[in-house]
């Protein structure tokens, strides 16, 4: 029977989750009850009023009213039981407690940009504590997105220009899925990710993570899993080791295919306006980090990126530019591995 | 079975029942039609009040005798009501020649409200307020004002500026959706006209003048209520 | 009186069929019998758009990646499924043409009220579908069916603007239909046809006509606004340039939730004469059932933002509509409850017709008793936006309304053809569809609960395998679907003459020839009682 | 059902009605020139119905028609009313956190 349960339902993982599982097993309950019924009594009726004759001519039967009232009456007051069964859900749901934590999300096409409170960020994925009352504020940069995270019973709509909130317990260990899911756009299937929730003292050591007084390559280190750079670079996104001073073949926003040499100037630009040059054989998925990133943290970026080379904090000149049929691997790879191949959460 | 009626109706009572049930009913479609609008009016009305405020501040602009555009054209679409029902009385009594004048009268008022109306939107474009791309350039008084309104308020100067071309989008579609009934309204009254003079209306069959004379007051209902929501309402 | 079967003169009647037979007597006819034969030829190839379109679908969610098409594609295919069922075959299926064809005859009536503006709401359905289909097909439009903002006013660069003009146009076409019937079933009954003895059917219909009249003009207001949005580069709906996305929800629903019962109330009218029909009986609680058509009718207007549960309404508004919705559901039940009762004693034989009407009240009800889910705050919450939602209304729309227009199809195909179809075929086709429909949207409930949102074009590989059931269900439904095509355009042919009243049912449409002649009526009938089953005598003459 | 014929209204009944709809008018205008705050909005609306109503029942015949015709007439309305109405009880309830927390402003600082 668990098993079974466990096919239908989602795994439970927030204070709400069973409370709305609760109400659906109620519902169940009694449509499960009413459809057994229509269909016992069609059944029956069938089998046991079939036409014996060709010209037989059933009695003359109307109405009745005890009968009428009884139907009118009866799902009336099951009704009235879910209606106020269900809007207690509903209002515990849109009532977050004054202590709780709150995390602010915005949505853009297509994906989740999380800001932690003490200012840590991610893409794509949440990190949240056991046990502790968390509050989303959410916004949308551009169309209508939903947030929704199937195993806390929960979603709302995240509208451009308006901030809607959600709120839950989180009080199950793992990782669990988060999806979009109201319909904005092409990808609107890949706005996807991961909800991953983690004893307190490991958010913590999570949330401290982010401190800056080291070198700039250091602390652009950091800010590359700040800004959730990893969840695409190293899987699905073109891996940054060794790409500084190399030539990398893009296509730029002209449509032309051509090779240029990975300098600072062009880790710049990529970052703050990704679909400048196209990296031949990716998607055009990186988000612009124009409006996130101030210069002094771009800085740092460039020169962890510059790092990853080998290079020293000043660029030395590597070679001239090979021709760009050195260098297909990468779309190949590309080709092999679908961006969907990477659901990032089987739990 | 005379020519009047339709083969699938049985006499001309019921065709006459018929169709001034079917007008009816095409009114009550109309009604949610602008309702629609009307709702939308509402809700901004409701959500941003400044700004709204703002633009009907000056959406009466232009006036003749100190009497804003609006109002006139009320009196206008007033009037050709009572040229059209007194037009429906006169097909009652097989009065011909005097329905031909009230029609033709009911014409050119209705015309008269059209010309007015374009002269008021030619006066909105120069205003600049005109919520199209690229012509909406609101001039330095208006602007001035909703500076003024955006210090007032808590609300940002950009975000009250696009509130206040809100209000000018319904502004224009109201009144274009009512003028293009008008329009709609003109082309059926020429045809009624037309008719009448070669003598097609006679007492028995006057459902058609009656018909159309539904149709053209329930356009200038609407007026009647457009020219508060959008010229009074402050 | 009803019992006495018509019997006609020697020689070869003349029908609407065959009173005349060039092509511009059927284009421009205005007999309402021929403009129901144009309608339910129109359909049939917007059913098969809409149908292919789902086809597709179904075999790119096999398996969890992107295998078949790519995700733009996708978008683009649901949104044409989605337009083409509902706008141009859903809505007007039932109305247009068995409505069409049955209101006037039911009622004795020669014709509807206005022939003219009948074929001229034909003409408008065929250019606002062309117009629409045009655009779905050629570039394609990715919106969605709900067109919500600002996605489709401002973000989408896909061809929305042509695609909303073609349903403008259809709605004119809905709007002028239901006017044509609210004016036929006031003015135009025969003698003796006073309110309650109309057919249910009747009823249903003019139920419908209300909504068409007053809901779809704001469709139709709701989307120029946004195709002046688009056009024109202001804010109306989207928030950066000052407008609120959810008003355009609020409007757009205010006519999609009343259209729903559009969809179904047809149907429900189809069963109400088939189960008598074919138990011989009298339809139980006939003022209850009327009268919950008209309450279905009117609350349906007033529970419009329970799909807005999560969308940013107040918490108050989202109990206020919860509330109403739950109202609904009574009179349905209503329906449902008399239905089955009208079988209890009678004399039941399980034709064609009789299998999609029992089908019907089984997943009517269970597509509606999920609505009460839907309905319920605390699960919508869980389940808005998911396949439990598709599951829900594909219950209703190809279960219920379908399976009624399916039905319905089959007990007036000898009326209106003059030909039987064949009987064998017809049950295993029902069955069919019965079986392929619930295996393919049974799983889709589990899906839904589980999480699996809906507008996915690839999914979490733990949801494959009820997906792989849903895709093999689809198949049998294809099955399903071409088989009474084949033998329905086969019977026309081969099948035999069907009698004026082969089912020995009651009502004035079997009181005529099949099919009945350019007038419906040679002399206009009388009515007695609806459905005086007890009267009537089943032995052969 | 009365047959619209034997019901003419006479000149004088138009004309009056023409009057009153002409003295509505000007009193509207002329109420709109005072600041009564929201009361404006009421008195613009209140004499707004009048009009209607006059139009209604006396160029629009309603007066003279069956009661189907009554009720067609006033459904509109009534269907108008349900669609404001309705759409309000939302609007009117809402609470929607307000963007002035410091957090939300810097949330807001890093959408634009
Ligand atoms: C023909 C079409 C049709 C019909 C008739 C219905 C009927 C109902 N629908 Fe459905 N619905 C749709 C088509 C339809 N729906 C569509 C297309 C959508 C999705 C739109 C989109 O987003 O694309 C949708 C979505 C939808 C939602 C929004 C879900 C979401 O997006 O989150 C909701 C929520 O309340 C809902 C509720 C209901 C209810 C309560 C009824 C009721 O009318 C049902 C009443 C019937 C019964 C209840 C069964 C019979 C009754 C008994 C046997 C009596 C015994 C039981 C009791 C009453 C206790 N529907
Ligand atoms: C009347 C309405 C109606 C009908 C009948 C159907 C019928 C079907 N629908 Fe559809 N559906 C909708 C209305 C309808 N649907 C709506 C409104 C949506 C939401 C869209 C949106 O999100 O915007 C939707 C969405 C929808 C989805 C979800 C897509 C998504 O969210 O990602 C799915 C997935 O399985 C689906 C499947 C099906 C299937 C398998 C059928 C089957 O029943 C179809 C069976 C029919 C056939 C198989 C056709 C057989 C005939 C032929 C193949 C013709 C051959 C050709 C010739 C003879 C010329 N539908
Ligand atoms: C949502 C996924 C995603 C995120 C998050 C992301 N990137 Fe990228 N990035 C890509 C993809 C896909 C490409 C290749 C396509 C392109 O050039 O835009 C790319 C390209 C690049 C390139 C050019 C690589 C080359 O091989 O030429 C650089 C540099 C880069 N990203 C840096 C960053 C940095 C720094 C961050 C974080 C601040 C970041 N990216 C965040 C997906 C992402
Ligand atoms: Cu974002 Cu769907
Ligand atoms: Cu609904």
């Amino acid at each position: 029977m668990r098993t079974l349960f466990h096919r239908l339902f989602p795994p439970q993982a927030s204070q709400g989750a069973a409370q709305v599982d609760h109400l659906t097993l109620y519902l169940l309950a009694f449509s499960t009850f009413f459809t057994v019924l229509i269909f016992a009594l069609i059944l029956y009726f069938v089998v046991r009023y079939r036409r014996q004759t060709p010209d037989e001519r059933p009695p003359k039967i109307s109405s009745n009213l005890p009968l009428e009232i009884t139907w009118i009456g009866i799902p009336f007051l099951l009704m009235v039981v879910m209606f106020v069964w269900g809007s207690k859900v509903y209002v515990a749901a849109h009532r977050p407690p004054d202590d709780a934590m709150e995390v602010f999300v915005i949505g853009k096409q297509w994906m989740w940009k999380v800001q932690h409170p003490e200012g840590r960020r991610e893409i794509d994925y949440l990190h949240l504590p056991l046990g502790r009352p968390v509050k989303l504020t959410l916004t949308s940069q551009d169309v209508i997105h939903d947030f929704s995270i199937p195993a806390f019973r929960i979603k709302q709509d995240v509208l451009p220009g308006i901030y809607t909130t959600e709120w839950f317990v989180p009080d199950r260990l793992g990782k669990y899925h988060l999806f979009c899911d109201q319909y904005c756009g092409a990808k609107h299937a890949e706005m996807i990710g991961t909800v991953e929730v983690v004893e307190p003292a490991d958010y913590q050591r999570w949330l401290a993570g982010d401190v800056s007084a080291e070198s700039p390559a250091v602390a652009g280190e950091k800010l590359f899993v700040v800004y959730g750079c990893n969840t695409c670079h190293g899987q699905y996104g073109p891996t940054l080791a060794g790409l500084y001073g190399r030539p990398v073949d893009v296509i730029d926003d002209q449509g032309v295919r051509r090779s240029v040499v990975a300098d600072e100037a062009y880790i710049r630009e990529s970052i703050l306006y990704p679909n400048a040059k196209l990296v031949v054989g990716y998607p055009n998925r990186m988000p612009s980090f124009k409006s996130t990133l101030s210069e002094e943290q771009l800085l740092d970026l460039v020169q962890y990126i510059k790092s990853l080379s080998g290079a020293a904090q000043t660029a030395p000149y590597v070679g001239p530019p090979l021709g760009p049929a050195t260098q297909p691997t990468r779309a190949e790879q590309k080709i092999a591995n679908p961006p969907f191949a990477s659901y990032r959460t089987n739990q | 079975m005379s020519e009047l009626v339709a083969e699938q109706f049985d006499d001309l009572e019921q065709q006459t029942e018929a169709g001034t049930l079917g007008m009816w009913t095409f009114l009550a479609t109309e009604v949610l039609f602008f309702g629609g609008m009307i709702c939308g009016y509402t809700v901004y009305r409701h959500l941003y009040f400044p700004a709204w405020h703002n633009a009907s501040l000056i959406v009466d602009n232009f006036r003749f005798l100190g009497v804003s555009s609006g109002a006139w054209n009320t009196a206008v679409l007033l009037t050709s009501s009572l040229t059209v029902a007194l037009g429906v009385r006169a097909v009652k009594l097989g009065q011909n020649r005097l329905l031909g004048r009230l029609l033709a009268a009911t014409l050119i008022l209705g015309i008269a409200f059209l010309l007015i109306k374009a002269a008021e939107y030619t006066h909105e474009y120069h205003e600049g307020v005109m919520p199209c791309y690229g012509v909406f350039h609101p001039d330095a008084e208006i602007s001035a004002n909703l500076h003024r309104a955006a210090i007032g308020s808590q609300i940002s100067e950009t975000k009250l500026l696009r509130q206040f071309q809100l209000f000018w989008v319904f502004y224009f579609f109201m009144t274009g959706v009512h003028a293009v009934h008008m329009l709609v309204g003109v082309g059926l009254f020429t045809f009624l006209l037309i008719e009448t003079r070669r003598g097609r209306y006679t007492p028995q069959k006057h459902a058609p003048v009656e018909i159309m004379g539904l149709y053209w007051h329930f356009v200038d209902l609407v007026w009647i209520f457009l020219f508060p929501l959008l010229y009074l309402v402050r | 009186m009803a019992s006495i079967p018509y019997i006609p003169e020697y020689g070869v009647r003349e029908t609407y069929l065959n009173a005349k037979h060039s092509i511009a007597s059927w284009l421009l006819t205005r007999d309402h019998k021929r403009i129901a034969v144009l309608y339910m030829i129109s359909i049939t190839l917007f059913f098969a758009v809409g149908g292919s379109a789902a086809v597709i679908m179904r075999l790119q969610l096999l398996t969890p990646h992107s295998t078949l098409v790519e995700a733009e594609t996708y978008n683009k295919l649901f949104t044409l499924h989605g337009i083409v069922m509902v706008f141009f075959f859903l809505v007007p299926s039932i109305p247009t043409t068995l409505g069409n064809f049955l209101l006037p005859l039911m009622i004795g009536a020669r014709d509807l009220a206005f022939p003219r503006l009948n074929l001229a709401s034909w003409y408008l359905f065929i250019f606002g579908g062309s117009l629409t289909l045009t655009a779905l097909i050629l570039g394609g439009v990715d919106t969605g069916w709900t067109f919500y903002t600002p996605y489709s006013s401002t973000f989408s660069n896909t061809n929305v603007v042509v695609a909303i003009c073609g349903i403008f146009i259809a709605g004119f076409s809905s709007i002028f239909t239901g006017l044509n019937f609210i004016v036929t079933v006031h003015k135009m009954r025969c003698p003796g046809m006073t309110w309650f003895r109309l057919p249910m059917f009747i009823w249903t219909i003019y139920a419908t006509s209300i909504i068409f009249v007053l809901a779809t003009p704001v469709l139709a207001i709701t989307l120029t606004l946004v195709a002046l949005e688009r056009i024109l580069g202001v804010g109306i709906f989207d928030p950066a340039l000052g407008g609120d996305p959810i008003l355009f929800q609020h409007l757009f629903w205010f006519y999609s939730h009343p259209a729903v019962y559009i969809m179904i109330l047809p149907g429900m009218g189809v069963v109400s004469e088939l189960v008598p029909a074919f138990s011989r009986k009298q339809l139980f609680g006939y003022s209850f059932v009327a009268m919950a058509t008209l309450a279905i009718a009117i609350l349906g207007f007033l529970v419009w933002a329970h799909h807005m549960f999560v969308a940013g309404i107040s918490i108050y508004g989202g109990m206020v509509f919860s509330a109403l919705s739950f109202l609904v559901a009574i009179p349905s039940g209503v329906k449902v409850f008399n239905w089955t009762a009208t079988l209890y004693k009678g004399s039941i034989s399980l034709e064609t017709p009789m299998l999609y009407a029992l089908g019907f009240i089984g997943l009517f009800t269970i597509g509606g008793l999920t609505g009460l889910f839907l309905a319920t705050l605390g699960i919508d919450m869980h389940v808005h936006d998911t396949y439990f939602v598709i599951a829900h209304f594909h219950y209703i729309m190809v279960g219920g309304a379908v399976m009624a227009y399916m039905g319905g199809l089959h007990f007036w195909w000898p009326k209106i053809t003059g030909k039987l179809y064949p009987e064998g075929w017809g049950r295993i086709a029902a069955v069919i569809l019965f079986v392929g429909f619930n295996l393919t949207f049974f799983p889709q409930f589990i899906l839904g609960y589980l999480g699996m949102p809906r507008r996915y074009y690839a999914y979490a590989p733990e949801f494959q395998v009820y997906n792989v059931m849903s895709t093999a269900g689809a198949t049998i439904l294809a099955v399903g679907y071409l088989l009474p095509m084949c033998y329905l355009i086969w019977s026309l042919f081969r099948g035999k003459d069907a009698g004026p009243n082969p089912f020995k049912a009651a009502g004035l449409e079997w009181q005529t020839t099949s099919p009945p002649p350019p007038h419906n009526f040679d002399k206009t009938p009388t009515a007695g009682e609806p459905y005086n089953y007890h009267e009537m005598d089943f032995s052969d003459v | 059902m009365p047959q619209t014929q034997h019901k003419i209204d006479g000149i004088p009944l138009y004309l009056l009605i023409y009057c009153l709809l002409m003295a509505l008018l000007v009193s509207t205008v002329i109420a709109a020139t005072f600041d009564m705050g929201r009361w404006n909005v009421v008195a613009a609306l209140t004499i707004a119905v009048l009009k209607a109503l006059l139009v209604i029942l006396f160029f629009m015949h309603i007066r003279h028609s069956s009661r189907l015709t009554w009720i067609f007439a006033a459904a509109a309305f009534l269907w108008l009313g349900l669609l404001l109405g309705l759409t309000m009880t939302d609007y009117t309830s809402r609470t929607s956190p307000a963007p002035n927390s410091n957090a939300q402003i810097s949330l807001t600082a890093a959408i634009r």
